[in-house]
């Protein structure tokens, strides 16, 4: 209902520009909607790492929304050597081969060093205290085989439009990935 | 160049005023948040430290360098006349102390390791067999292994025995000249206190000591193990330490030979590195430190783990050392200083 | 065509190849003897691909019932609740992404960038509230948009904006618009989401730099009716033009506007506009006439001013895309070498550029291409906005009504009580006399 | 003031949540700030436990004191996760219960609208419409200035224009294309490209009739040893000090000086050379020119390639060189290639290298580390035995190399000590010098090791120890640093003649014609007549010192003195003015 109807029912100058501009954007909001509507196939996008570009640079840590980062380090137990003296786990110039704090590369004690058989241990990362540093990342990757490895946990992630951290990624290695597979995991070392 | 005295030049006046109207303008108040941060990252996994050898410590000089025919390479051994074997792609070539290029064999499969016996018969490890030339590069007879898992890693002729390094089943086979096996060394056993090999990556190695042991290499417990002919463990000597007397990373040393006065060269990787150690496992010197291997060093550095790195020696009649680098593929001669 | 399938045969064996190798390198797991089994690395699945469809749902019912509210109920309590429930499911249930304010830069990102397909959500979510703009005003703004409904609930004791200052702070809007979707259509980064000063209270956490920004919007917020929304909000600005167009309007009085004046100081966001005086004194149209027919001429001229101010930005505009950024470190680097710290970004770009520097600089030779492009569009958007505001503002209105301007008002519904005739639509008046014959 | 109780209540209840958002707030912000020092990663003191304990393993306490250390940081950490989530709800609660305080308490308050009549609403509205068109018109301004600043204080280093992009993107292809039209072997003798002349004979076709004259002076900026080159109408000298290092250019017809350009920021060359000997200097080795560049090495190991117009077209640092007497072999150029003998190490060869590079883009073709010390002798390219030849001088061995990948030829085992004199391809034979002891004549035909065999005669008489020999036809000429001057027959070495010019020679003596040019050190310039008896044509004084070997090219002798740079030409020719 315009301001006052007009009186002999035409319709006025203004109002016949505003329907025809509101005509043409319609159709041009159609057209840009149609062009991406064709291309789009229903599915949407989480964001992940590619664990073959990570640098290790130690964004992952600071550089996300949340306080604790939603990136952890991820573990693939096919790649892994078992080795007794994990260079992922222990400091490049070990006292001995403890748990004890002084030995531990992990700033956080996050990975779990558990005997599985001689010579073999196992390695398993506890994600509530990892905070994404990939420093044991570099230290596998440096020395072993590669076999920890970054990764964005989804229960944490709040899924950003622009990821806070791929903003500032050395390596590029930040991706969207669809959302029914978003992880990129290793199993083989590449 | 910019002479001191001027504040700044032009140019960077403008950029002072240009950052202070960009955080206001749009454009610039982007990028006041977008920069990464300082200069220092605390989660650093630093051993610049262990990269830098002590001067005083290397022995050894360069005398010359040259490429290897083939890429690829894995193993090199001396034979008797002090010609080089290099095992690279699917060929081991023979080379002449100048580096001229001599015999060449071509083999099936990825030559992985290769030795000479004295009478100059050259035994050729491919993955689950051996393959024995004589001297000229005449095929003479072909070695099965007992399992078809096997991956041979490391060879080491003497008189009458063959030793074989197997990474994958953790064993030293034993064959007699006429390739039947003999014996079997180093394999898990509580009852002669073997502790058993623990090799995650495939470089386990062999060398015939002139004290009359078996020298090999226990990558995973970063030792180096002395085991008679028939198999009992005599002693083991090394360190896990990135420093410069043990042996760093999750698998070193992965390349043994010995030197005329039994004194025993070790190579690692990771920290590509050659040093001496006394017959007992005393550290005694630096063949080359990690500073001359920067290629080998940044194999394992950028992005893909560490197996692509490595290193292999080898040591002739008189003293000097050949460092094969498996990621340049070239072959350095080092003379002992002075 | 038979020599490409030749060659990418090729290909094929000698990347088998190259994996093999890799892979013949690398041990399978060790076999132990103790029947211990590998465990497998846990993968918490995102949110279901449904419950992005949901919210899409949510959306389309939330701008109806807002519509509905604003032209049939004509209830600010029921805008009230809307704006909290939106706040609340919009804001801290899906905490924010992919929101309308931030999707028509994927929509640009999709357009420019081939291998980037925007999902159909955030069509819905960028395209749905656009479209009922062109009906029915900013009804989206009215009780939909979260970042809205966060500052409606602080806004305390509004003070007026003079028209001067208004004027000239809602050109920023245009500016942000235009700055995101240059940025998002050269690959940069969405700079729209980066500066949104209340999604991270959306998610209770993020840097101090972006929470100082929020908090002192909602401070702001409290005394000037969102501020946010007027003076800051790229998608505002799209959803003004679009209800400059719009089908119906929001009015202040249910049938007729007797200018008792009483609706005047009832808009807190400055949108009201009294009836402008037919222009019956000759001096002043022929001045209006003049002024309009020069600031039409100078539409042109401000456009071509706006290009060329805008080309000379594309260098330092273009610094902030990563590729070039690090293009210009790893050159800087050449000539005046600067020592990073062990491992980080800096040294590692640079590292990962040592390895391929002609790949890199080429990168940056295409993007400052388009980036000398993109920023020439962009000085000549300002020229456009500012010039059409000028002409916009010399034009004379033929109003006769108190009523809100179309592009100003965020269809709040606060208006409507002031009005005596919505009190006598509502009973709670008697009918004073006989209303004026319409 | 309306004073009703709930309104002071409500005002109250708002004044508190205030302060305890403010309250939580600054706690959190407090925390976020402290943290800096005590998480596990970041704080100094438990990484310097972690350096003492690496310093003595077995040190008990010292664990034990990393081990809590470790663990409270560790648990502050966990603590200050714990405190920021909770302090967020709080604040988000508080903020709730400070809005609807305060919305409550303004509602009290409203009053509620008494609107006055407005009688000049149409001017109003009119001049708050102009104001706003001005403040707009401001905006548009600020604007505008905003990306012009922006815009001008751009600190980008990357090129702005579209072609100067295409010359950072594509120098190699850049040069590719002028491969085709490189100068014909013709133009290269008709000048004077590299140490000696093109084929580093020192020797010229053409004849100058008369004594030649000084027809201009000019001075050189810059102190160094190497001999000028010409091509065309120009010549270049390059000359330095340990902190700048330059080449000039001089038109020769006028001798003024065309343009001089450094070659600095070379990518990897150290800012701060180490000092090199102060008699040889910085730019002892002389450059070359191709038709297209000329390129000049210097003793600190910056290689610099420059356009004739004095653009510079790629610079290369060699590496630190390890000259006991600093760096002095001149570069030779034979095509396209750019060939430099890097000769280093004390006593013991220490990394010396033959490198040819391609002189279009610096790209190295191939490279040979050479079993050697350091040397000073520059290397020669010949045509013999039907393959183009490198012949490189050095202690103990010339070796020969082949011009297209590198490979050797042939080496003999001839020479010992300090090998400066360079070698000369006269009468079918490689003549050389070891310096003090033997002039030999060395077959260039032979394979693999012909030290015993390669030699076809030696003599010990009158061995110069700087200069080189000169040969023409059948003979060969030699002067000793003493001044001793002495003629040889080319295929027997048997002594035709020899004289005493007494006055101490570095330079290089010169054929131009048939006239042995021999120029002393303190300025004497003696030309004898080049043939089988001793015959003094002339001599002339020049002001000053000489250490450079001539360039004979078009119609004039170019001499480098310490000072100045001298053109001598026949005398009638019109006296050029004084620069």
């Amino acid at each position: 209902m315009d301001a006052k109807p007009p009186v002999n029912g035409s319709v006025t100058r203004r109002q016949f520009l505003r329907n025809g501009a509101r005509l043409m954007t319609m159709t041009g909001l159609g057209v840009a909607a149609g062009a991406l509507a064709t291309r789009s196939t229903g599915a949407a996008w989480v964001w992940q790492i590619d664990p073959a570009k990570c640098l290790r640079c130690g964004n992952c840590a600071t550089q996300c929304v949340l306080e604790q980062s939603a990136v952890k380090c991820v573990h693939a137990y096919a790649v892994c050597g078992y080795c007794q003296l994990c260079t992922g786990f222990f400091w490049p110039e070990p006292n001995e081969l403890t748990t004890a704090a002084e030995n531990q590369l992990c700033p956080t004690a996050a990975i779990k060093r558990t005997y599985v058989e001689d010579p073999y241990y196992q390695y398993s990362i506890d994600e509530q205290l990892c905070i994404g540093c990939a420093k044991c990342v570099e230290g596998c990757n440096r020395f072993g085989n590669g076999s920890l490895f970054l990764q964005i946990r989804h229960d944490r992630c709040l899924n950003c439009n622009e990821c806070a951290i791929a903003r500032t990624c050395p390596g590029e290695a930040f991706r969207r990935v669809p959302v029914e597979h978003p992880y990129l995991l290793k199993t083989t070392s590449r | 160049m910019k002479p001191e005295f001027e504040l700044f030049d032009r140019r960077e006046f403008f950029g002072v005023v240009a950052k202070t109207a960009a955080v206001i303008g749009l454009a610039g108040g982007a990028e006041a948040g977008a920069e990464g941060q300082g200069t220092a990252n605390p989660f650093a996994y630093d051993i610049s430290r262990f990269q830098k050898t002590d001067p005083k410590l290397i022995a050894y000089e360069e005398v010359t360098r040259w490429p290897i025919p083939h890429k690829d390479a894995r193993r090199l051994a001396i034979g008797p006349d002090d010609q080089l074997y290099v095992c690279a792609g699917n060929y081991i070539n023979c080379l002449s102390r100048t580096g001229q290029r001599g015999l060449e064999l071509a083999l099936a499969g990825p030559a992985c390791c290769v030795a000479v016996a004295r009478d100059g018969a050259i035994f050729a490890g491919l993955r689950d067999h051996i393959e024995v030339f004589d001297s000229k590069g005449g095929r003479v007879a072909r070695w099965e292994s007992p399992d078809p898992k096997t991956w041979f890693t490391g060879l080491a002729a003497g008189g009458n025995d063959v030793f074989a390094a197997d990474a994958r089943k953790l064993v030293v086979l034993r064959y007699d000249r006429t390739g039947k096996i003999a014996g079997r060394i180093g394999r898990k056993d509580a009852a002669r206190n073997v502790p058993g090999f623990i090799v995650p990556s495939p470089f386990l190695d062999v060398i015939i000591h002139r004290d009359g042991l078996l020298r090999v290499n226990n990558p995973g417990r970063h030792r180096v193990e002395a085991y008679t002919f028939d198999g009992d463990l005599e002693g083991a000597w090394g360190k896990p330490t990135a420093a410069i007397e043990g042996f760093c990373g999750c698998c070193n040393p992965i390349g043994l030979t010995a030197l005329a006065d039994g004194r025993i060269v070790t190579c690692e990787k990771g920290i590509p590195r050659v040093k001496i150690y006394s017959a007992s496992g005393e550290f005694e010197s630096v063949v080359a430190g990690s500073e001359s291997f920067p290629e080998n060093a940044h194999a394992c550095t950028d992005l893909n783990d560490c197996i692509h790195g490595g290193i292999d020696a080898a040591v002739d009649s008189d003293g000097r050392i050949y460092i094969l680098d498996i990621v340049t593929s070239d072959v350095r001669v080092m003379k002992r200083k002075g | 065509m038979l020599r490409r399938l030749k060659f990418v045969g090729a290909l094929g064996v000698m990347l088998l190849l190259a994996l093999m190798v890799c892979a013949e390198q690398r041990f399978p797991p060790p076999d132990f003897e103790n029947g211990y089994r590998l465990p497998s690395a846990s993968t918490p699945a995102a949110r279901q691909l449904w419950l992005q469809y949901a919210d899409a749902g949510v959306l389309l019912a939330a701008l109806g019932i807002s519509v509905w509210l604003i032209y049939k109920k004509r209830s600010r309590r029921g805008l009230f609740w809307l704006s909290l429930f939106s706040l609340a499911y919009f804001g801290f249930y899906r905490k924010g992404c992919i929101c309308p304010i931030g999707s028509p830069q994927n929509i640009v990102y999709g357009l420019f960038n081939p291998d980037y397909v925007v999902p159909a959500t955030v069509l819905v979510f960028c395209f749905a509230p656009l479209v009922v703009a062109l009906f029915a005003g900013r009804a989206f703004c009215a009780g939909v948009c979260p970042q809205g409904a966060l500052q409606d609930l602080v806004l305390i004791k509004p003070v007026a904006v003079p028209l001067w200052l208004e004027q000239a702070l809602s050109v920023i809007p245009y500016l942000f618009l235009g700055a995101g979707l240059i940025y998002a259509g050269t690959g940069t980064g969405f700079v729209i989401c980066r500066y949104d000063p209340f999604v991270p209270f959306f998610r209770l956490s993020g840097g101090v730099f972006i929470l100082t920004a929020g908090a002192a919007f909602l401070m702001a917020g409290m005394f000037v009716g969102r501020p946010y929304c007027r003076f800051l909000c790229p998608y505002g600005g799209l959803l003004r033009l679009a209800s400059l167009v719009s089908k119906w309007r929001v009015r202040v009085t249910p049938d007729f506007c007797t200018q008792c004046r009483l609706c005047e100081q009832s808009c807190p966001f400055g949108a009201m506009r009294e009836p402008a005086p037919s222009g019956t004194n000759p001096k002043w149209l022929w001045a209006e006439r003049k002024r309009l027919g020069w600031l039409l001429a100078l539409l042109p001229v401000l456009v071509a001013a706006g290009m060329w101010a805008g080309s000379k930005l594309s260098p330092a505009a273009a610094q902030l895309h990563p590729a070039v950024a690090l293009a210009e470190r790893y050159t800087r680097q050449q000539s005046h070498p600067v020592q990073y710290g062990l491992m980080t970004p800096e040294s590692l770009s640079l590292q990962r550029a040592a390895e391929d520097p002609k790949a890199v600089l080429t990168a940056a030779a295409d993007l400052r291409h388009r980036f000398d492009l993109a920023c020439w569009l962009f000085g000549g958007w300002i020229g456009l906005v500012i010039g059409l505001k000028l002409v916009a503002l010399s034009v004379r209105p033929g109003r006769t009504d108190f009523e809100p301007d179309r592009g100003a008002c965020l269809a709040c519904a606060r208006c409507f009580a002031a009005c005596p005739n919505e009190r006598v639509r509502l009973g709670l008046m008697p009918a004073a006399g006989d209303p004026a014959p319409s | 003031m309306n004073t009703s109780p709930l309104y002071r209540a409500l005002l109250r209840t708002a004044w508190i949540a205030g302060a305890f958002c403010v309250l939580v707030g600054g706690i959190m912000v407090y925390e976020h700030f402290e943290a800096a020092t005590n998480d596990p990663w970041k704080s100094p003191q438990l990484l310097a436990l972690r350096e003492k304990l690496a310093a003595d393993p077995k040190n008990e306490p010292l664990q034990k004191e990393i081990r809590q250390l470790d663990l409270k940081f560790r648990r502050n950490f966990r603590h200050r996760l714990a405190l920021d989530n909770t302090g967020a709800w709080l604040l988000l609660g508080g903020t709730l219960a400070l809005v609807l305080a305060a919305a409550k308490a303004a509602a009290l308050k409203k009053t509620l609208p008494l609107p006055q009549p407005k009688p000049d609403a149409g001017e109003q509205s009119i001049k708050l419409a102009s104001r706003a068109r001005w403040s707009l018109a401001g905006v548009g301004l600020a604007v505008a200035g905003c990306l012009l600043i922006i815009g001008l204080g751009n600190t980008s280093v990357l090129p702005g224009s579209r072609d100067a992009w295409q010359k950072l993107l594509s120098p190699p292809s850049a040069q590719e294309a002028p491969i085709a039209e490189a100068p014909v072997l013709a133009e290269f003798q008709a000048n004077w490209p590299r140490f000696r002349g093109w084929d580093g004979s020192g020797t010229a076709a053409w004849d100058l009739k008369t004594m030649p004259g000084v027809l201009w002076r000019s001075v050189i900026p810059a102190p160094g040893h190497s001999s000028p080159i010409v091509w065309g109408d120009r010549v270049f000298i390059s000359g330095g000090t340990t902190n700048r290092r330059e080449v000039f250019c001089y038109n020769a017809s006028s001798g003024a000086l065309l343009w001089q350009r450094a070659i600095e920021n070379v990518p990897g060359s150290p800012l701060k050379i180490p000092e090199t000997p102060e008699d040889t200097g910085c730019a002892a080795p002389t450059m070359a020119a191709d038709g297209r560049r000329v390129y000049a090495i210097f003793a600190n190991g910056d290689l610099g390639a420059l356009n004739f117009d004095g653009s510079v077209v790629w610079t290369k640092y060699l590496g630190p060189v390890k000259n006991p007497y600093g760096y002095a072999a001149s570069l030779a150029v034979w095509g396209d290639n750019l060939l430099i003998q890097l000769d280093q190490g004390e006593t013991r060869p220490e990394g010396s290298k033959l490198i040819s590079l391609q002189g279009g883009s610096g790209r190295v073709l191939w490279e040979r580390s050479r079993p050697v010390p350091a040397s000073w002798a520059t290397p020669i390219i010949i045509d013999a035995a039907g393959k183009t030849q490198i012949i490189t001088l050095a202690d103990p061995w010339v070796i020969a190399y082949t011009l297209a990948d590198g490979n050797e030829l042939w080496r003999a085992q001839l020479l010992e000590n300090e090998v400066v004199p360079s070698p000369v391809f006269a009468g079918g034979f490689v003549l050389l010098v070891s310096p003090g002891a033997k002039l030999m004549a060395l077959r260039p035909d032979g394979t693999g090791d012909v030290t015993k065999t390669g030699v076809a005669w030696a003599t010990e008489e009158n061995v110069p120890d700087i200069a080189s020999p000169v040969g023409i036809g059948e003979l060969v000429f030699t002067v000793t640093s003493g001044g001793v001057a002495t003629c040889f027959g080319a295929n027997d070495g048997k002594k035709i003649w020899e004289t005493n010019l007494d006055t101490e020679v570095q330079a290089s003596p010169g054929i131009l014609g048939d006239r042995l040019f021999i120029l002393g050190e303190h300025g004497a310039l003696v030309t004898l007549q080049a043939g089988r008896e001793l015959h003094e044509m002339g001599r002339t004084q020049l002001p000053d010192k000489f250490d450079a070997s001539p360039a004979f090219a078009n119609g004039h002798v170019f001499l480098r003195g310490v000072t100045n740079l001298y053109c001598l030409g026949a005398a009638d020719a019109k006296l050029a003015k004084q620069p």
